[in-house]
């Protein structure tokens, strides 16, 4: 897709290799660029799972992007289209290499990025397909589940399951934000349907330049676990029991009251948090110093 | 088991490019390339497994699967072709019973085409292990073929 | 960080030492490995075969705590070799003759008596870190994490003076932070000794500026530090504590004495998002929301502000932190309004924290900044001390190896080193409730094979390790990664809460606990039949 | 002086078995004790592929064809009497003459044997034989040049790469001397994947010293320390031979330090190839070196500025290399006198397919493909007509009668639509079918793609498939547009030479036996027969005797008759084999043209294609071309 047509060469060029040289003259759009890309669309398509109805990158798919912006609307070739297998095995992501253009960016990042070389060019000719030696399950390789490869894909061939069937790509919303975590703040896009994270995008703003590991791209869906905390407890008689925030805080406001006009400041501890915001940790140590009276804070900066 | 891969991979492992030649010499010794031996050959070289499949199965050579006691390789050649190479072929197929780059279960024949065996004055030209046989017919296969199952009868 | 993480891909050596990075910051592991890639030169210091001793052009397996031996060592043959910064040292550092008498006793062969590393190859690694026009070391819990933890972060310091390695693109002194805002949390004050932007508690002028701030009288003396905490609550002077998202009893080194210092309180508030470990011994149990649900900044290991923007709605009564404060504070009668949210609170960071003066939300909507960001104006600074270091000049510290707090004896035999992997974080309360958890779900502790087989223990067997201050059970992976004699364990599992074997021994400067070292012994629970039925565990 | 026994023991004669037929000569000279009186030599290719075994008595040149151990002991009796073995000579189809010595045969008159001068006559495992005939000569004098007047010698000779661009040698030189690099390499290309083409082989097998000879001129050139000869595995003689080759000459010298005193030090190592034809490609081939899937990179940067280990490299084929000792002893003017204007030197073809005299040719560039066919190949064999000849193997095209009298040079090939590629030259008779042999190219192409771009990858399978429509009668005539449009595109925007010369033979083929593709579209048939699917085997009434002969050998049991009445044949149980034909005394049952199935298929496609292209030429909202 990256050919240009260069004034007297003999034929197109990939735009992508070429060193530009002094008084080079590079058409991008030419006639005859055009139709070259609308043939290697032809023939992309022609090897490819077509069932783009219920894809799950349907709308948000470069094979289609280009399709439509070179007008392609069906192929002329119908022969051999060949069907793989999906796989399925690992906990985060769908292998479905009908869909696969072997376009070779999920080897790229994998190796030159991640540096676990999973995936390579196999066999060749016709029958060429990316994938892992012996068309391995990851769990079997030295794959870490960074998913950089699953952000790279610009078709279906590689899916989080998490976003199958969980929306349509017009309707996820994405949303920048940073990792909640290592101390790298990888920046990320989480993508939301009906107020449910169904899944991570690359973004590249940030020190990661779009790159991220399996924590950052896969380790989100304890937001959703239903063990998180929904009201607040109150422990009587060994026993948390759900109280109303006004209970709640106004239980926590007297017994604070009352410990430090007995004892003063100097028995309060106060411990923030390494996970929590700076806007957060800010009106914590504000709390404890300028309220409870006590410089005795600290947080697990040093663990 | 897989005698000599570390002797090859002593040989090998610190020459860039290397494992090309690694692979060749080591199918040399045992027919063909197993997924064992090719794990050990990653590990051995530093590299991955992954890698050295698609080396693996991007050449001609490379077998990984084993391979019968008689290498049976039909020139395909341009000269063979349209002499009726493609006629012998398919006559090998219907004996062995098995498809072009196929191996019979019992391990005896394997059935092979090749880009050409450069014998091309002999066309339509094939081989079994070492020996060549040129201008074949079709009608020759089934004699031929029975020589070797029984050769291959005699040794058992 | 003194310098930024992509700055990696410009210097010339790398020198990693105590960190695994390419499991507890992978993505600044990918950079080591794709510097290496481009042709440059890696050096590991490591007891553990880590990830990227694979990629090393030379390693360094020093002996666990040994680590100022090996880094005065380094200097030694620097300077013996004449491959220091004369210009660098004279014009920006002070207390270097002190410096250069301390480390003539660390010679190669002594250094290698200390650390167990040929000293050839700490000739070859001075030479290569030496010669270098742009280096870089980076650092992180296995450096700090120890009774010496200061004098280790001041071994690196003075090694980068000395070849003066910092102030310039590609070089630098890189401390990697285990956590996602651990820098974030410093900056603002949540510190013992430290108003936000690292403005003394005890300067009464800087106290009076912030009782004016925040019009209200403020206690003088500096407070305790966590470990500290644990100790005076055990004591009974800290009757009551407040935790915030922190879960002490797991991450805390001796996890079997801070559960003793969280019950012997009168009252204990917890505010988190999981009822965790730490949660369940709490009188109060305040719900919180997570990262998705709320806005507010990180400022990550580089000093990278960056935005965290709310994605989803809560859908239970749980609230952002930052909330529940402020309506605490309302409870206990103080007059604190902030309609505008996170981001009106960072306006009032701005005001009161110089390092933060140029920060505000919507400057942030552009991409993060690096503090120092004194004024609006300011671009952010990407690698620090370009014109000299805040305190004037570079200071050489001398300091000498101590060994560590608790070293293997007779009774206790093994070296435990404690760290992170890949697939969890920190105590699990968030991985371990996520896909991750198929992919590992217990601990395993690391063992070398020839440990194994002298106590006859095979790959996954169930063992008892045990401390002078607690046990936990655990599986073991059979492995070169450690070196003989030790074992390592992560302190991601509640099922297996290695905290309570580490010892609270601080570093007396800035009291960090020596988790990366202590001394243990383990035990087959049913010697016999784990070897014969070695599976029969493996359904647990 | 001796006599010498020349066996030939180039591939093709060992097929034929002439090892056999020299141990047999040398234990019957051996055992009449004549061993001292005749040198027995086992030497490389002759040429005569054809012919072989072949056996050349010298000096007096009697040249033997088709020689076997049972010969043998006549043979020497002849050589004992000094006198010729008549029944063994080369008998002229034409005139029926046997013609004794081997510069009479009409096969080698036409010829002009320079590179090829020693194949035949000397033992390629002995060094002494290769010195003996001059070899190693032409290093004195490069070695006395500097590199650059080595260089400009080879431009003034207008050497062009003989592996199939026909790039100028001196120029490619000249980057890689002008490239900056602590080291520079030589590779000689002897991946030599065409099928149908044995040239390099041949070379490697009979005077692989030239190629070294070739290399250390190419080295001191561009001031190389190391060589590899990238050769195929397939080639286990040539492999051998090429061995022994560099071992003898680090024994004496000529490879190693400080060759001949120059203060030159070079050396050369067999690099073995794994068998992908997409190797022939220097970026491929250079990937392949380096231990990974022989997958071509965009050039520039060519690798005569970043190659091998991306050190500048210059990549030659055998042939090129093979030149060179020519160049410098005969001089680059008297070089250049040979050939055509763009064109000079020879070229080596192997002649193959539907030719009378198939094997190795060494003609001078600008000879005509008459002559080259007829007068050297003898013409097509059984009075079959001349129809066509591929040249460049899977990569080239076929040309036509119309092009007999063309004078072959790189670029009147270019212009034809074909290529000089490494030289396969394979003749076509009548009975070959052009759809079908375009069809078996592009099934060897497809399966030899890299897999790397898309237009080689996915086109050539769907080239492939519409010429199998077509063979199979499926074929619509807007099939053969296109084929046009889709081969033009894959020649466009392919990565690498395989790619864009894949669809070479089927656009050749369009062009000039576009007639004989419609017929198989429009009228299903097959001219020449050769497509199955299109013929129809049927029994005349009136001229079958009902004698049971067909019905007898039909392996399918699809004949069907009776005593006394004419037999059927079953056209749906019909495999088309052809015996009943061959067995039919009486010329009862013909071959017809195709029923016509298939047919009327198309309307609604053809009607769904104008639609699209319809909607394509509407102006989309807000966006237009350009």
């Amino acid at each position: 897709m990256c050919v240009v047509e260069v004034k007297g060469a003999r034929k197109l060029m990939a735009a992508c290799a070429t060193p530009v040289s002094d008084g080079m003259e590079v058409l991008t759009e030419s006639d005859r660029v055009i139709n070259a890309r609308r043939e290697i669309l032809r023939l992309l398509i022609a090897n490819h799972d077509l069932r783009c109805l219920t894809c799950e990158r349907n709308g948000d798919c470069r094979l289609q992007d280009y399709c439509y912006r070179y007008k392609v609307e069906d192929t002329p070739y119908k022969g051999e289209v060949i069907e793989y297998p999906i796989d399925t095995n690992n906990p985060f992501f769908i292998r479905d290499y009908s869909k696969c253009i072997r376009c070779g960016k999920c080897v790229t990042v994998c190796a030159e990025i991640n540096g676990a070389y999973v995936y390579d060019f196999m066999h060749r000719g016709f029958e060429t397909k990316v994938t892992s030696a012996y068309d391995d399950t990851l769990q079997e390789t030295t794959c870490t589940f960074c998913g950089m490869c699953v952000n790279v894909c610009p078709v279906a061939a590689l899916v989080e399951k998490s976003t199958l069937w969980a929306g349509r790509p017009w309707e996820i919303k994405k949303v920048t934000t940073t990792c909640p975590y290592c101390g790298v703040g990888c920046q990320l896009k989480l993508k939301v349907k009906d107020n449910r994270i169904i899944g991570v995008a690359a973004d590249r703003s940030g020190p990661n330049l779009g790159d991220l590991c399996s924590k950052g791209q896969f380790g989100w869906d304890y937001v959703h676990s239903p063990d998180r905390l929904t009201d607040p407890l109150v422990k009587r008689n060994g026993k948390f029991i759900k109280v109303s925030w006004d209970e709640a805080l106004n239980y926590v406001a007297a017994r604070f009251k009352d410990i430090l006009n007995e004892w003063g400041g100097r028995a309060f501890a106060g411990l923030s948090s390494a996970k929590c915001t700076n806007e957060e940790n800010y009106l914590f140590q504000k709390f404890m110093r300028s309220i409870l009276q006590t410089n005795n804070i600290d947080h697990c900066a040093r663990l | 088991m897989h005698t000599g891969i570390d002797e090859l991979l002593e040989k090998y492992w610190h020459i860039p490019g290397g494992l090309v030649p690694l692979l060749q010499e080591v199918q040399k010794v045992h027919g063909y390339l197993s997924r064992e031996i090719l794990e050990k050959i990653a590990s051995g070289m530093g590299i991955s497994l992954a890698k050295v499949a698609g080396v693996a199965t991007f050449y001609h050579q490379f077998h990984l699967t084993p391979r019968g006691r008689y290498i049976i390789k039909v020139c395909m050649g341009t000269a063979c072709h349209v002499r009726g190479a493609a006629e012998v072929l398919f006559a090998m197929e219907d004996e062995l019973g098995i498809k072009v780059g196929h191996t019979t279960p019992d391990l005896t024949f394997t059935l092979d085409q090749v880009a050409c065996l450069g014998a091309c004055g002999l066309a339509p030209v094939i081989t079994i292990n070492d020996e060549t046989y040129g201008k074949l017919t079709p009608g020759q296969v089934p004699k031929l073929i029975e020589k070797y199952r029984e050769e291959a009868a005699v040794v058992h | 960080m003194t310098n930024s993480i992509n700055e990696i891909l410009e210097t010339d050596v790398i020198l990693v030492i105590g960190s695994n990075t390419t499991e507890a910051h992978p993505v600044t592991g990918y950079r080591i490995r794709q510097a290496v890639q481009n042709g440059k030169k890696l050096i590991v210091a490591d007891p553990r075969k880590i990830e990227l001793v694979k990629y090393a052009d030379l390693w360094l397996r020093h002996r666990p705590g040994t680590d100022i031996a090996l880094l005065n060592g380094l200097a030694h043959v620097i300077l013996r070799d004449d491959l220091w910064d004369k210009q660098f040292v004279a014009e920006r550092s002070e207390g270097f003759e002190e410096f250069k008498k301390t480390v003539a006793k660390y010679t190669p062969e002594r250094v290698a008596e200390i650390t167990g590393v040929e000293a050839g190859l700490i000739e070859q690694a001075a030479r290569m870190y030496g010669k270098a026009e742009k280096a870089t070391i980076i650092y992180a819990m296995g450096i700090t994490q120890h009774a010496s933890g200061t004098h280790n972060v001041m071994a690196v310091a003075n090694l980068a003076i000395l070849t003066g390695n910092v102030g310039r693109p590609g070089t630098g002194v890189d401390p990697l932070r285990g956590q996602n805002n651990v820098q974030g949390a410093c900056d603002m004050g949540c510190l013992p000794n430290y108003y936000p932007s690292y403005q003394p508690v005890d300067d009464p002028h800087v106290q009076s500026n912030f009782e004016r701030f925040w019009q209200a009288k403020l206690p003088q003396e500096v407070g305790l530090t966590v470990t500290e905490m644990t100790d005076a609550a055990r004591q009974g002077k800290i009757k009551c504590m407040y935790i915030m998202g922190e879960n002490p009893v797991l991450s805390d080194p001796d996890g079997n004495r801070v559960v003793e210092a969280l019950q012997a309180l009168e009252f204990l508030v917890v505010q988190d998002i999981f009822l965790t470990e730490t949660a369940q011994l709490a009188e109060v149990v305040l719900p919180a929301v997570t990262f998705a649900e709320k806005n507010g900044t990180f400022t990550n290991t580089e000093r990278r502000i960056q935005l965290v923007r709310k994605a989803i709605d809560t859908t239970s009564s749980a609230k952002p932190d930052w909330q529940i404060i402020i309506e605490l504070a309302q409870k206990m009668g103080h007059f604190w309004q902030y309609p505008g949210g996170p981001e009106q609170i960072m306006e009032e960071i701005a005001r009161c924290a110089p390092l933060y003066g140029g920060i505000s939300h919507h400057r942030l909507e552009k991409g993060g900044i690096h503090w120092p960001c004194p004024t609006p104006g300011h671009p952010g600074t990407a690698y620090l001390h370009a014109d000299g270091f805040a305190r004037g000049k570079g200071k050489f510290h001398s300091v000498e190896h101590v060994p560590p707090a608790e070293e293997p004896d007779e009774e206790y035999p093994l070296l435990l080193i404690t760290g992170r992997m890949l697939y969890h974080f920190h105590t699990g309360t968030m991985s371990r409730r996520s896909h991750l958890e198929e992919l590992r779900s217990e601990e395993l502790a690391m063992m070398h094979p020839q440990d194994a087989e002298a106590y006859g223990i095979k790959d996954k067997d169930r063992i008892v390790v045990e401390s002078r201050r607690g046990k936990v059970t655990t599986r073991v992976q059979v492995t070169d990664f450690v070196p003989p004699g030790s074992i390592f364990m992560t302190f991601h599992f509640k099922e297996t809460p290695t905290n309570v074997l580490t010892i609270a021994s601080t570093d007396p400067i800035c009291k960090i606990p020596e988790l990366k070292v202590c001394a243990v012994k383990i035990r087959v629970p049913f010697p016999g039949q784990a070897r014969r039925h070695p599976e029969s565990f493996s359904c647990h | 002086m001796r006599r010498k026994v020349l066996v030939c023991g180039g591939t093709g004669c060992v097929s034929s078995r002439s090892r056999e037929v020299y141990d047999a000569l040398e234990s019957e000279l051996a055992g009449r004790g004549l061993g001292e009186q005749f040198e027995l030599k086992y030497t490389g290719c002759h040429g005569f592929c054809e012919q072989g075994p072949l056996v050349l008595v010298e000096p007096e040149g009697y040249f033997y064809c088709r020689v076997t151990k049972e010969h043998v002991a006549k043979l020497v009796d002849s050589l004992q009497e000094g006198s010729v073995y008549e029944d063994l000579l080369y008998k002229d189809p034409d005139t029926g003459n046997r013609v004794k010595t081997r510069n009479d045969v009409p096969f080698y008159q036409k010829q002009k044997r320079l590179v090829l001068k020693n194949c035949g006559l000397i033992n390629p495992e002995s060094i002494e034989d290769y010195l003996n005939a001059g070899g190693y000569r032409t290093l004195q004098k490069v070695f006395k040049m500097s590199p650059d007047a080595v260089i400009d010698e080879v431009k003034k000779a207008g050497l062009r790469g003989r592996g199939g661009g026909g790039f100028p040698t001196g120029l490619k030189w000249e980057y890689a001397r002008k490239a900056r690099g602590d080291k520079k390499y030589i590779i000689c290309n002897a991946d030599e994947g065409d099928p149908g083409a044995f040239m390099d082989r041949s070379i490697l097998e009979g005077d692989p010293h030239r190629v070294l000879e070739g290399m250390l001129t190419a080295g001191y050139a561009i001031g190389a320390g190391e060589g590899f000869v990238y050769i195929r595995a397939e080639y286990p003689l040539a492999v051998r031979r090429l061995d022994i080759a560099i071992k003898e000459a680090r024994e004496k010298g000529f490879l190693g330090e400080n060759i001949l005193g120059s203060g030159f030090n070079f050396d050369i190592h067999i690099k073995q190839g794994a068998g992908a034809f997409v190797c022939g490609e220097e970026t491929a081939l250079i990937e392949s070196i380096q231990g990974n899937r022989g997958m071509p990179r965009p050039r520039p940067p060519f690798p005569a500025v970043k190659g091998l280990w991306d050190r500048p490299t210059v990549v030659n084929n055998v042939e090129t290399l093979a030149n060179l000792p020519i160049i410098f002893d005969m001089g680059a003017e008297a070089y250049a006198a040979i050939g055509t204007e763009q064109s000079k030197g020879t070229k080596i073809f192997a002649l193959t397919g539907k030719i009378k005299n198939t094997g190795l040719v060494e003609v001078p560039m600008g000879i005509t493909l008459r002559e080259i066919i007829f007068d050297i190949g003898g013409g097509i064999p059984n009075g079959k007509k001349f129809k066509a000849v591929q040249i460049g193997g899977p990569s080239g095209g076929g040309l036509s009668a119309q092009h007999l009298d063309l004078p072959i040079d790189y670029d009147s090939l270019i212009d034809a639509g074909a290529m000089m590629g490494s030289g396969g030259l394979v003749v076509m008779d009548e009975d070959t079918c052009m759809v079908e042999l375009a069809r078996f190219f592009l099934s060897f192409t497809r399966m030899e793609a890299c897999g790397k771009c898309t237009p080689c990858r996915e086109g050539n399978t769907r080239l492939l498939e519409i010429l199998e429509r077509i063979v199979e009668g499926r074929g619509e005539l807007q099939d053969l547009d296109l084929l046009e449009s889709l081969g033009h595109t894959i020649i466009d925007t392919s990565l690498c030479g395989l790619g864009q010369s894949a669809p070479n033979p089927v656009l050749s083929a369009l062009k000039y036996f576009r007639p004989e593709y419609e017929m198989h579209v429009k009228n299903k048939l097959c001219p020449a027969g050769v497509c199955k699917a299109l013929l129809s085997y049927r029994i005349i009434e009136e001229k079958c005797k009902a004698c049971g002969l067909c019905l007898k050998h039909c392996p399918v049991g699809a004949i069907t008759g009776k005593k006394g009445e004419p037999h059927r044949i079953d056209p749906e149980m019909c495999k088309k084999c052809g015996e009943c034909l061959k067995k039919c005394p009486f010329g009862a049952i013909v071959l017809a043209g195709g029923d016509g199935f298939g047919q009327g298929q198309s309307d609604h496609k053809r009607n769904h294609v104008s639609r699209t292209q319809a909607l394509y030429n509407l102006k989309s909202g807000g966006r237009e071309r350009h």
